[in-house]
């Protein structure tokens, strides 16, 4: 066990995957100085130039190169400097990545893994602040998922590298150095597919993921001290999203609050509303309440803090489904 | 730089300078060519007829196909599109696998188990990049497999065609960049669609190797593309092959080339013939009779044939199996998806 | 009056918009050949190789260079050939021509309309198959709207002509000449953001967009000769969406099915029904219930009726929904 | 071709061949060059102090951008980079805009009326073929301005730097090309972003016009960019400049370069400085004394200042306003969501 941030969490597992001489990562940056946040550092020294593979900037080529890699017998972990910066490679994502075993019915597979470092919250530039993972749920032939806290990080990216099917794999960047945990030093997973009942409780479930967990864990910590029973999931798996423990809990509580960074409209959160309504709607005491960011461009960083959903927006939005 | 075109034969069949192939393999080259548009041939006359979904002819570029792959080891990558069915059935992808995926069926984009030839890339531009995947993956495995990946004139427009070249550029992978340059994107001519003098001129930006030749002509193909996939081999890097061909046939069968060009340019092309070019060849060096041709022919019509009543008669997915090509393992969500399809009339 | 079909109605609409000489009309053989559906036909011949461009094979080129134009003073209408080819184009459509208004403050914008012919139906192969609407739907900056319709059609071509903001105009490919109609011969516009409630009815409310509209529209013949009052609407415009006539409707009937080509999870389809729930989920007396694409690359030829949303998957829908 | 940059100033101010300028043009310049340096390093402590966001200088660039916009004219556009600020503001964007955007407030995006410059691209790529687009439209429109669109040798690795010199030389439209090479891409040297020759040697691929110019000298870049300029303008197309200079900084602020780069590049450019070049120049033409310079830097230090002021001194945004930037009209959906945000505590 070692105590860690998510940084360190994902370097980690990193190292652990290149043991795999299958495994090459690959991005812009990645090599010599060890990724823009630091979560590569070290490996070009320990693994070499062939295996740790610094680009030009052109993302739609670090994907097609790697995917090329991926039909061609090797892994790649790929890295996106920021999720703004995936559009550029989206086709390669979208057109080949997710198809080629549907295209080639399973003679050809790109069992590689996407990095995205992704959300807002450090006041950074355009296009640093993104939360555009609805785009990969949606598409089929992808796996989403996202870590928030060390332990997950570390056991679902061994968890992605070790699937045979491409993995979208989403760190919030907001939570890379935010909290440490004893993380083991030995090779785990962490399931896909799977989400955590972080919590239990039963009065209202909290649902979220990503950088969302925090907030969502400090509005818990509110709730529960006002007397609320709170329980509280970690989705952690957009796809395969794990709809049984969601149900289960709202059939227990009858009240959710679903909490998404990304813009409300069309985000992923409306894909859970969807299907508690359709799975749970006679359990419902209140509307499942939708706590999202805007339909907005990610405001800069004197102006961010209206964007982002907050502790107390969560609380509020718990209160209103406890009305009725 | 890039003035001429390689040419090795005349549109009349004369050899210019040494043969870079044996007669006999150039009676084997010639009957591939035969082979790939008698299949061509069918598989319009079968679109027309409604047996086949839309279908992208590519009588004119045999030699272009053909000469190019006649270079490759059976280890190496095909790469290429939907006007390149020559090329995968050459490197081994089979007739009935490709008029399948004609017919609209999935199953015809599984390569057999060893045959390294990708499924036809429907989106322009994005595959170019797989094959310096691909080759890039040979050599941080240790095989010495080359890459290669075929694509249009209109393809080279695409950004992803740049960042092929760049990257193939940048990490010398073992890659041949085989662009079939048919004067036409769709509607679009040649000369609109760049300005670049001519597209092997675009080597130049990525500082790999170029060429330019007569892509209806064998000998000239495949002594280029010898020459690129040796360089690949040898670790010297990628090569961009420009290959000065013409798309006699409509852009698909749903396109109406009337639109936007006269017949000149085909009849001017249809003298410059690849597969007549080396007959005449042949027959200057006695290594050709109308009776072998005519069995050929035959022959091939009868295999594509029975590829297209194999195609026809192989069951159309079931419902469940429209989920199945999408991961290794079935995930619950798509399951549920599946129960849901299940409950239909 | 001219009676047509979509296709025609598109046409006619191009043609109006071209009368203005700050509208260009750009994409890949728009021009000599028409297009590929020949919804642009005669359009070079009438207004010149300066105001109808004929591209290079570039979409993100095509949309980049209408954007200039856009923010110098043109009105670009892009034409990019089927859906799945936009997504080369993607990150100029959702890093620039969705937030340069935001940006620069209102000092430039883009008022340019990208039209996506999209949908499925027509056995064609993959990546002509596409309706990835949601992404659109879910990029703030964007407008969305898909018509049904020849009527709609032209009248919605020029209201996004005319909007001072981006649109997105989505073509059902599979409708382009599946019905025709009376066309007014004179400019008009259909309004964005407001749906058509086609059918009044009671018992239930079957809610879609495009070529699913053809579908809803003989599930509705069904459903009514079986003796069920059925309820109609065409959302028309994905963003803004019409939440208001939704509502209603649902306060009225309690009842609804939502139907979308797409893939279902994430689809626009769950926006729809978080939104019902929302905001009228104790009017609810059933599950709103979906009828969706599936998680699947969209079949070819041969089994793509397995994907396709049918007519009796949506009566079979509303009856259940009528169980409860 | 493209075997040596152009140079009309040696590193010790010796002019050679013909200045392009009178020498009063020159002492303007220059001032602006010193302008933007106190800019740019005000910036960095700024940053440094917490007041700005992170912070990419451009120092050792100021002829670049200097020499570039010089060439233009007020009606043409400026479509440039997170990097470009000198050139931005020496075509009319406001310091005050500049550092407004800094601090992290999208009121610093907006140019003043009149005044053709694009916020800066925060992207790498994007945006050339916005320049193109301009540079077309005032085609179309009937008026000559020409858009001259800036970046780095980074840049012209993405495909869309690709498809926006291709639309340029298909179209001929009237843009300037740009490229500061200045030798890295964050941690990535330019002989590992592409193995091309030099960058100019890029115009090839385009068939567009190509220069390479030392970027560290202010007369040589203006000559090449008013060439440029004076050709696009009568309608014979776009040009692609390489300018070759140096990135002096870290790439931002939250760059360690010691990761990747030793010292000896900084120290051996820090002697082609394109600041001190001129100085020595006008010195030599007794046309600088150290008062005036004094007296310039004092004066931009204090405009800084001010500008700083006035950018700090505005109130943030309120909530309500993040929703206003994104469209004419704010339409229901984003009404309703202010109005949930209204009920925030
Ligand atoms: C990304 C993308 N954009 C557009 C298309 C539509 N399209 C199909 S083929 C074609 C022209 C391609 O021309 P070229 O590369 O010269 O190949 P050819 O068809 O001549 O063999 C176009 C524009 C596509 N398939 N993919
Ligand atoms: C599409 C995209 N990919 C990656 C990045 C991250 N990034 C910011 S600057 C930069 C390097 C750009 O280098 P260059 O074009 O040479 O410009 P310079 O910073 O040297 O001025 C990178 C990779 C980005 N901003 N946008
Ligand atoms: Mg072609
Ligand atoms: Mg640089």
């Amino acid at each position: 066990m070692t105590e860690m941030n998510i940084a360190q969490a994902v370097n980690a597992g990193l190292a652990t995957a290149l043991e795999d001489e299958r495994v090459v990562l690959i991005g812009e940056d990645v090599g010599t100085t060890g990724g823009v946040f630091r979560v590569s550092d070290g490996l070009l020294a320990r693994f070499g130039p062939e295996r740790v593979i610094d680009t030009p900037v052109a993302e739609s080529g670090i994907v097609g190169a790697a995917f090329g890699m991926a039909i061609n017998g090797l892994k790649p972990i790929v890295e996106i400097q920021f999720m703004g910066f995936t559009y550029p490679g989206f086709d390669q994502i979208i057109s080949h990545v997710a198809r080629i075993r549907n295209r080639s019915r399973h003679r050809f597979t790109a069992p590689m893994v996407i990095r995205i470092p992704y959300g807002a919250g450090i006041g950074a530039a355009e296009h640093h602040s993104e939360s555009a993972e609805v785009i990969y749920a949606h598409t089929p032939g992808l796996k989403v998922v996202v870590p928030s806290t060390p332990y997950d990080a570390k056991g679902l990216l061994l968890a992605a590298v070790e699937d045979p099917d491409p993995v979208v794999f989403l760190e919030p960047i907001r939570m890379y150095r935010a909290i440490r945990e004893d993380v083991p030093d030995e090779p785990y997973t962490v399931p896909i597919g799977v989400a955590e009942l972080v919590e239990e409780g039963d009065d209202v479930t909290l649902i979220g993921y990503g950088a969302m967990m925090k907030e969502i864990g400090a509005a818990f910590e509110l709730l529960t001290a006002s007397g609320v029973s709170v329980e509280v999931i970690d989705v952690r798996s957009l796809v395969p999203l794990d709809t049984e423990t969601i149900i289960e809990s709202i059939r227990k509580t009858g009240r959710a609050v679903v909490v998404q960074e990304a813009p409300r409209t069309a985000g992923f959160g409306a894909e859970i509303v969807a299907q508690i309504q359709e799975h749970a709607l006679f359990s419902l005491e209140a509307p499942v309440e939708r706590v999202t960011g805007w339909d907005t461009i990610v405001p800069l960083r004197r102006a961010e803090k209206h964007y982002m959903p907050s502790t107390e927006d969560i609380v509020q939005a718990a209160h209103r489904t406890l009305l009725s | 730089m890039f003035d001429t075109p390689l040419q090795r034969l005349t549109p009349n069949g004369d050899l210019l300078g040494e043969s870079p192939l044996p007669l006999e393999e150039i009676r084997r080259l010639y009957q591939a060519m035969l082979s790939a548009r008698v299949y061509d041939r069918k598989c319009s006359v079968m679109q027309r007829q409604g047996r086949l979904a839309t279908y992208a002819q590519f009588e004119g570029q045999e030699a272009s196909q053909i000469g190019a792959v006649a270079a490759l080891r059976k280890q190496d990558w095909v790469v290429g599109t939907y006007r390149d069915a020559g090329a995968m059935w050459f490197h081994g992808y089979p007739w009935v696998n490709l008029i399948l995926g004609r017919t609209g069926d999935e199953r015809g984009g599984r390569a057999p188990d060893g045959v390294n030839v990708t499924p036809p890339s429907i989106t322009v531009g994005g595959h170019m990049i797989h094959a310096v995947g691909t080759a890039w993956a040979s050599r941080i495995k240790g095989d010495d497999s080359v890459s290669l990946t075929l694509f249009g004139d209109g393809a080279t427009s695409e950004g992803d065609f740049h960042e092929a070249m760049n990257f193939a550029g940048v990490y010398k992978t073992p890659t041949i960049f085989m662009c079939q340059n048919n004067g036409w994107a769709i509607s679009m001519p040649r000369d609109r669609q760049t300005a670049s003098k001519t597209i092997a001129h675009k080597s130049i930006a990525y500082g790999v190797a170029g060429a330019l030749v007569d892509g209806n002509d064998l000998l000239a193909v495949y002594e280029v593309c010898k020459q690129a996939v040796d360089r690949a081999r040898a670790g010297e890097g990628a090569t961009l092959i420009e290959a000065l061909t013409y798309r006699m046939g409509p852009h698909t069968t749903t396109d109406d080339p009337s639109r936007y060009r006269t017949n000149e340019g085909v009849e001017e092309w249809a003298q410059k013939d690849p597969i007549e070019r080396v007959r005449r060849y042949l027959e200057s060096e006695g290594a050709w009779d109308p009776a072998w041709q005519a069995e050929v022919e035959s022959e091939e019509s009868d295999r594509v044939e029975t590829a297209v009543s194999e195609a026809e008669a192989l069951t159309p997915w079931t419902a469940d199996e429209i989920f199945e090509g999408m991961f290794a393992e079935i995930p619950p969500h798509l399951a549920y998806q599946q129960s849901l399809l299940r409950r239909r009339p």
